[in-house]
């Protein structure tokens, strides 16, 4: 736990039982939502990163025996690794209940956390495991006739853009939220920069049309570019949603500036 | 960083109007600080999609002179001068905003509007025209590229709606009038203008 | 201070529409037809886009008022754009065989 | 206060829409002798063209997808519970909810890769066989959202801090168990025979039986809770 982090907060009602420190912390539920997505991201980039080497996606335009040599290539990252993803999908909505939680905190109206809830709860689905179901049906049978694993490889790498209405309305919906909030919860700059997630998820769109090319799958538009601005996008929300937690208040108001650590 | 965005570029409130004041606003920035985030953010991703484009024509320049020629570029200047004067009009905006003209303001962003709707209702015309004459997104490389940036910034403008609308219902009543809000929607609008002025030349006019 | 506000925004306007037309008459009226490759066409017309940009950042958006660290963010990105467009233009270019 | 009518309702309904579950389970051939995943696709294509299994499939995942949702509503009247344990923010309550969806989803995607591949029968055995690997692994695997939901509730439960919490603290270690019990089955994919395989001992008897206790276990300990709420408020039981 950030015990450096939450040791500079205000001082909390003291009325708790002594039973344990760590476990009377107020936080400690938000803290577990921080972590857990800490260890949702960093298991989902060793999945796809490294064992299945599904990211960077290989090309939209390769023919079959390719393919085929593909998955025999990464046979048993797919399976391990997707096997990974199967187990821990559940604990991405750790993060999504975080943010609903910022959103129930902001001066705006309760429905834009249970819109994001909602939207994002089933994100996983069309956007991770179709991905995963159908990469493992390929990897698990190698000797399956070549034009079914191509089959099953388009699916894969096409359900992987199947979030794009989650993440283009789930934005704009959090988006809204931050700017009309008068509670400061979230900076306003942030608000803003959902606008360019969202469009990250139009420039995605073209890769059902295009085998090859920067607007194909692996495109150095639609995969590349759109990487790194969800990357600076995420990277962002994870270090803006810790910094929530340490002003959280527990009130209504509006949510107190974050106090320099005393230097010692 | 929300240290740095507001102490380095930062104001608080809007809505200064007297001559005095004015004279004090040397060193800040209009509207909310935050917008530039956006813009800057959106700025380098076209840069980003600017060289794309210029790497994949050049690898096969023929290609894309000889689709450039059935672009219209008349067409395209006269794209160009509707942004840059709703743009100028914008800028008169919160110019009389800033004066308490809150009349004069709203005629300034109802042009705005009606400049922006103009350009909207030209680009789709020249997208129907393109496509009814055999030339569609798949149809070549440079087509590709040609709807996915006028696609990319058209959604932009739609967006800029957004933020004009907002402002109309700032100056719209004496209640509301928030020269931040104002101010911030102008920059959004001028980056729609900027953005375009660099999809012009390299869509229309390069050789 | 020699003109107010509202004049030297209709003079930003009536410069950027100028500059445009130039523009124009630089993609329409050159030798060897009009849709041959030029560099000189395609570098000038860069650069007056990269003008116009940096009008539209000066005087529309007020950059010029604006703290350094805008200013200079604001110059950073349009000399890095201009910089990486005529980089790919003429580094590919040969490989091209036009 | 909220009101609590029509929840036992609910609750109530679990038992007969239990025994649904037990017989579409037990209808379907695939279930009864667990098929095995090292089949051919020739054996497979006469799995399914067999005219004894044909309607048995149908019939059991019609049933299925009718009512495999009816699990919804009974994880959302745990989510009631949670959001009255004595937490600082509603959190925990938000990372149940939005698990709930997930498992009878991803088990009605599993039924319609089963209905697809009964449909045709005569088709290639190659996209038969396809279409039942697809529905195993959605089937087997995705335990994703039941593992975590049941974590979440255990941090619920121990968070809890209250002199007489909503559930008692063994059963968020009882859902901790049900998590581990669950977790192998992910790994279906790995084995094609053995323990994980899709009819082996820990991806289909384990984690089988660990939903059925699990969902057995929650209906008392949650009937329990619901009537302790209503006495405390006075509502008639």
């Amino acid at each position: 736990m950030n015990t450096a982090a939450t040791q500079t907060l205000a001082p909390m009602p003291a009325s708790a039982p002594a039973r344990g420190k760590r476990r009377d912390d107020p936080k400690l539920e938000l803290w577990i939502a921080w972590w857990v997505t800490i260890a949702f991201y960093n298991i989902f980039t060793i999945a796809f990163f490294i064992l299945s080497r599904t990211q960077p996606p290989p090309k939209a335009w390769w023919h079959l025996p390719r393919i085929v040599q593909w998955f025999d290539d990464n046979h048993f990252g797919i399976l391990f690794g997707f096997a990974m993803m199967f187990l821990i999908v559940g604990f991405s909505i750790a993060a999504n209940a975080l943010i609903a939680q910022s959103m129930r905190r902001m001066s705006v109206s309760p429905m834009f956390a249970y819109s994001y809830l909602i939207i994002y709860s089933l994100a996983g689905v069309p956007g991770m495991l179709l991905t995963c179901i159908a990469l493992t049906v390929g990897a698990m049978r190698p000797d399956r006739d070549p034009k079914l694993l191509s089959l099953l490889y388009d699916m894969g790498f096409l359900s992987f853009s199947g979030t794009m209405g989650i993440f283009l309305i789930g934005s704009l919906v959090w988006g809204i939220a931050i700017v009309l909030d008068n509670n400061r919860v979230l900076p306003k700059w942030f608000g803003y920069m959902n606008l360019s997630n969202a469009l990250t998820e139009v420039v995605v769109a073209p890769c059902v049309i295009f085998k090859a090319g920067p607007l194909a799958w692996d495109g150095s538009i639609a995969y590349y570019i759109n990487m790194v601005i969800f990357g600076i996008y995420t990277g962002a929300f994870i270090m803006l949603l810790r910094n929530m937690i340490m002003r959280e208040d527990f009130g209504s108001g509006v949510l107190p500036v974050l106090e320099k650590p005393p230097r010692r | 960083m929300t240290n740095v965005v507001s102490a380095g570029l930062g104001r608080s409130s809007g809505g200064l109007n007297s001559k005095a004041e004015t004279e004090l606003r040397a060193s800040v920035i209009p509207g909310q600080p935050d917008i530039w985030v956006l813009v800057l953010l959106e700025a380098f991703t076209f840069s980003s999609y600017f060289v794309v484009y210029m790497i994949y024509r050049m690898r096969n320049p023929g290609l894309y002179l000889h689709s450039q020629a059935q672009l219209s570029l008349q067409l395209g200047v006269v794209n160009t001068i509707v942004l840059l004067t709703s743009s100028w009009s914008m800028a008169r905006c919160v110019q009389s905003a800033r004066a308490g003209d809150y009349g004069i303001a709203l005629r300034d962003v109802s042009l705005t509007i009606l400049l922006g709707l103009v350009f909207t209702v030209s680009k789709l015309f020249e997208w129907v025209t393109k496509t009814q004459a055999g030339l569609t997104f798949t149809s070549n490389e440079f087509f590709m590229f040609y709807y996915f940036l006028t696609g990319m910034h058209l959604l932009h403008v739609l967006m800029g709606f957004v933020f004009l609308g907002v402002v109309v219902y700032q100056l719209s009543s004496p209640a509301r009038r928030s020269q931040e809000v104002i101010e911030t929607g102008a920059t959004y609008w001028h980056m729609i203008d900027f953005l375009w002025v660099i999809i012009f030349a390299l869509l229309y006019v390069m050789r | 201070m020699a003109i107010s506000a509202s004049a030297r925004s209709v003079l930003t306007w009536f410069g950027l529409c100028a500059i445009t037309l130039i523009s124009w008459w630089l993609g329409t009226h050159h030798e060897q037809g009009s849709f041959a490759p030029n560099a000189a066409v395609t570098l000038s017309v860069i650069g007056i886009a990269a003008i116009k940009v940096r009008v539209i950042f000066r005087e529309f958006m007020e950059v010029r008022n604006a703290p350094a660290l805008l200013r200079h963010l604001t110059d950073a990105w349009l000399g890095l754009s201009v910089a990486a467009l005529v980089a790919a233009y003429l580094i590919t270019r040969p490989l091209a065989g036009t | 206060m909220k009101s609590v009518n029509g929840e036992l309702l609910v609750f109530w309904s679990l038992p007969v829409v239990g025994l649904i579950w037990v017989l579409a389970f037990l209808t379907f051939p695939g279930f009864v002798h667990p098929m095995s995943p090292t089949m051919t696709a020739e054996q497979v294509a006469a799995f399914y063209r067999d005219p004894g299994n044909l309607p048995r499939i149908r019939g059991s995942m019609i049933v299925f997808n009718w009512f495999g949702v009816a699990l919804i509503p009974f994880l959302v009247l745990i989510v009631m519970q949670i959001r009255r344990m004595a937490h600082r923010t509603p959190v925990l309550a938000f990372c149940f909810l939005g698990c709930v969806a997930g498992g009878p989803t991803l088990f009605c995607m599993a039924d319609l890769f089963w209905l697809i591949a009964a449909f045709r029968p005569e088709r290639a055995p190659e996209l038969i066989q396809l279409f039942n690997d697809l529905a195993w692994v959605t089937f087997t695997g995705q335990v994703g959202f039941l593992v975590a939901q049941s974590v979440f509730l255990a941090l619920a439960i121990y968070l809890d801090r209250q002199p007489r919490p909503v559930f008692r603290p063994w059963v968020a270690h009882f859902n901790l168990a049900i998590a581990a019990a669950l977790a192998p089955a992910a790994f279906v994919a790995l084995a094609l025979d053995g323990p994980f395989a899709w009819n082996g001992l820990l991806s289909f008897w384990v984690k089988n039986t660990a939903i059925a206790v699990w969902i057995v276990v929650m209906a008392v300990v949650l009937g329990q809770a619901i009537y302790r709420q209503r006495r405390e408020n006075g509502v008639p039981a």
